[in-house]
């Protein structure tokens, strides 16, 4: 019963965890420009995700490394340091996202301007961080993050003509009034979107703080290969929305409240309420995911000691190198910048950091000193080697489309 | 292992982002440059107007909809500094960037009316004294509106 | 001394011509017991004709996948040596000396 | 840069092989995470330390091999980064004496507070953690 029950959570919050406010707004800025005909870039995402999700958490529970101790160990300071500066300032972007995230919400439940809740954010999440244990932390913001599964319920009472919506999917073109270029752009926000670096440092140093062994492989196998796909299958319904109420109505997405408008079209207050909670759930998770990322992987870059198993005097260096990340988030939201506007950003940093996460944790996974019987097979390999050279083509292509569009305007 | 970083490319890379950023400004008010704010300013509305529509059916909070006026009208205002921007030279240019100007400040009235209303809405659909003010700005958002797309079929952008 | 003033270096034979770069040193545990663990002996370089760049763990035989990435890195790394410890002239920060006819020996691992 | 000559294949021979465990230096010691003898992060391996010639020292035929004297970290990091050769005052040593294994981890046989390498830690546990409320219990 138990491990039936671990198995329920586990796949909860990997539906949660994987909606963030940058998937919450790319996903609905696609559908209302391109309908659903970025709908595959979503489903090559998740795939790739679940594959080096699942190999990262094999790692951990295996040899008991995470994610960047293995990088650093394998590409050694130089390539390791060019990751950890980009992750790193992913991971900064996406907590002052997050926390201008949950604040949005906030306001959208409210009327109160943002800013105000920023500061409210800012202390809850780390109060979370310091104070509140990883497994009740990650099962009550995957629990409450599913209710953003109104997406999908909205879609339906929308009755929208599903014959058209797949027509769009399965088109593989370019819309008319789009130019290639930002059609292309987008996809790779998509992908990055969908594969970005944090999950993966997040998902392996969980194990580790998890302490799973072995016999847990199959429960985090079965964890990710629920959890992401039906998370995908929310951004896919949020792109469905605005594809079936703001394409038409000729309105392109810039910010959260017109996320919003599909769903209380479809479900009324009641459906925007549930709506909020699930908002702030995903956001709030998402800020707790990415400030403990940047903690992770600082500390295993240089070695230190950290986790939330330990009290925070024994890692001293992973709790300040968190606060600081906090205390920066918020100066940079201070300045009145756009925290949507930020994550579009990091997508150029994710051109340098994917490459460089993903190829050490394919060399590992394939390393008997590491994982005795439990290397990778044949299917994976295969996979994976795929995945890294669509990476590869997705990382060079990334920044010279930023520039020629103008970052998708 | 060369004994010296990599720092040539990152410089050069940002060398390319700057003057990409910098060949971004200083454009004329032709109908390209004004695609954009134009196009902006449009969904702007719309999604306003929509906010609006479904405050006057009562499915969505005054707090969501005056939530989404009150961020169209920071687009509004973002595409109005874009166009103040555009270095106008012929005549022909002027009076597009000035009809332009003259459409967006009438949405921009309009988002303002729109979001006081929908703050000042908290009885829903039962205050009548509400839904008239709501009836009252969806109506001039339309005209707002039509205005600007009655601009931009004449300056060709689709 | 530190190891890093070694990895990178230069590697020229008793003539002064240039062979590659130190791309890694070799230890063993053989001499003799220290205090917990047993005296780490120096036994040799690994000399690279191209790059001192890392081999990722391809070094060793029993790893060979992915495919395509063992493939890659062993053609990269093709033509690697280990030179012993007796047969180094000088250990220097740009330049590794090696004696007039020093013994190349297969520098991968079998284990 | 000269192009390398090369050494042909069939000069290369069959190594010899010593008795004990092989570690190479980039693959099995460097970047590598250690652990204190209670299972808790300290560092990584930044650099390694021989004792025997110093750079550029001419080897005299027949002398002992170097021995691996230390584990070194710290501010030498920076100059494996970045180039450069910190002063030898500024290296943080980690005696070979105090390692207790190799393995995917370099593991010590002493605890990590008894170090010179976690004095950061220390300071910034009793300096800043321990003055936030809460900073010494364990989360709930």
């Amino acid at each position: 019963m138990k491990r039936l029950l671990g198995v329920a959570l586990g796949i909860l919050t990997a539906i949660g965890g994987f909606v963030d406010i940058g998937d919450l707004v790319t996903n609905a800025v696609v559908g209302s420009r391109f309908g659903m005909s970025l709908a595959w870039v979503v489903l090559v995402g998740v795939v790739g995700i679940c594959l080096f999700a699942n190999m990262s958490g094999r790692v951990a529970a295996v040899s008991g490394r995470a994610t960047f101790e293995v990088i650093r160990e394998r590409l050694g300071p130089r390539a390791g340091l060019a990751n950890l500066g980009a992750s790193f300032l992913i991971n900064v972007m996406t907590v002052t996202a997050e926390i201008g995230g949950i604040a949005l919400a906030l306001q959208l439940a409210s009327g109160v301007s943002y800013m105000l809740w920023v500061p409210f954010a800012l202390l809850a999440v780390w109060l979370v961080v310091w104070r509140v244990k990883f497994s009740i932390m990650e099962n009550v913001t995957g629990l409450v993050g599913l209710s953003l599964v109104v997406f999908a319920v909205a879609l339906f009472l929308l009755k929208p003509d599903w014959g058209a919506l797949a027509g769009q999917a399965f088109a593989l073109s370019v819309p008319a009034q789009e130019g290639a270029g930002v059609y292309w752009y987008y996809a790779i926000a998509l992908f990055g979107a969908a594969m970005t670096p944090y999950e993966v440092f997040f998902f392996s140093s969980g194990a580790v703080e998890e302490g799973w062994k072995i016999k847990d492989l199959l429960q985090s196998r079965i964890n990710v290969l629920l959890g992401f796909p039906l998370g995908g299958f929310l951004s896919i319904a949020i792109a469905g929305c605005a594809a079936v109420v703001l394409l038409p109505a000729g309105i392109s997405v810039t910010s959260l409240s017109q996320v919003a408008l599909p769903v209380a079209q479809a479900g009324g207050q009641l459906a925007l309420a549930v709506l909020i909670l699930g908002v702030v759930a995903a956001t709030f998770g998402a800020a707790l995911e990415t400030t403990l990322s940047s903690g992770y992987t600082l500390a295993q870059f240089f070695g230190w000691s950290w986790g939330k198993f330990r009290r925070p005097a024994q890692a001293a260096r992973f709790h300040v190198s968190m606060i600081v990340v906090l205390l920066a988030g918020v100066a940079v939201l201070a300045t009145g910048v756009d925290p949507i506007l930020v994550t579009e950003y990091s997508v150029v940093f994710s051109a340098i950091a994917l490459p460089l996460t993903y190829l050490p944790i394919l060399v590992v996974a394939n390393d008997p000193q590491y994982m005795g019987k439990h290397v990778n097979g044949r299917a994976v390999n295969i996979a994976g080697v795929i995945y890294l050279f669509i990476i590869l083509v997705a990382s060079l292509a990334a920044i010279p489309l930023m520039i020629a569009t103008g970052a998708g305007a | 292992m060369s004994k010296f970083p990599r720092s040539r490319t990152v410089v050069l890379t940002f060398l390319v982002i700057l003057s990409a950023l910098l060949t971004g400004c200083s454009q004329r008010p032709s109908a390209e440059a004004l695609e954009s704010p134009a196009k902006e300013v449009s969904s702007a509305v719309r999604a306003a107007s929509l906010a609006v529509d479904l405050r006057i059916s009562d499915s969505t909070t005054a707090a969501a909809a005056s939530t989404t006026a009150d961020d169209m009208l920071g687009d509004v205002e973002s595409a109005t500094d874009h166009v103040h921007r555009l270095s106008a030279q012929t005549q022909e240019e002027r009076v597009l960037r000035n009809d332009a100007l003259a459409a967006f400040s009438s949405i921009s009235r309009a988002l303002l009316h729109a979001r006081d209303a929908l703050t000042s809405s908290s009885g829903g659909p039962n205050d009548g004294q509400g839904q008239t003010q709501l009836t009252t700005v969806q109506g001039e958002l339309r005209v707002a509106t039509e205005q600007l797309d009655s601009l931009m079929t004449k300056a060709g952008i689709q | 001394m530190n190891l890093n003033d070694i990895l990178g270096s230069d590697v020229v034979d008793g003539d002064g011509q240039r062979l590659g770069e130190v791309s890694d040193v070799r230890f063993a545990l053989d001499a003799g017991a220290g205090q917990l663990l047993s005296q780490g002996r120096f036994v040799g370089i690994v000399v690279s004709p191209r790059t001192a760049s890392s081999f990722l763990g391809y070094e060793r035989q029993e790893l060979s996948q992915p495919w395509p990435l063992a493939q890659l890195l062993r053609w990269w790394h093709r033509g690697s040596f280990l030179v012993l410890w007796e047969d180094i002239a000088v250990l220097g920060s740009r330049e590794v000396g090696l004696r007039p006819g020093f013994t190349a020996y297969d520098a991968r691992l079998t284990r | 840069m000269s192009k390398a000559k090369r050494v042909q294949p069939q000069e290369i021979h069959a190594a010899p092989y010593p008795a004990g465990k092989v570690l190479d230096a980039q693959l099995h010691l460097l970047d590598r995470q250690v652990l204190d003898v209670d299972g808790v992060p300290v560092t990584t391996v930044d650099d390694i330390e021989l004792s025997g010639p110093e750079p550029n020292e001419k080897i005299p035929k027949g002398a002992p091999a170097p021995q691996i004297t230390a584990l070194l970290t710290g501010p030498v990091l920076g100059t494996r980064i970045f180039g450069g050769r910190p002063p030898s005052s500024r290296l943080i040593r980690i005696p070979w004496k105090s390692v207790a294994g190799v393995d995917t981890v370099v593991t010590l046989g002493v605890r990590a507070d008894s170090l010179d390498a976690s004095w950061v830690e220390r300071w910034l546990r009793t300096h800043v953690i321990a003055r936030i409320p809460g900073g010494s219990h364990e989360p709930e």
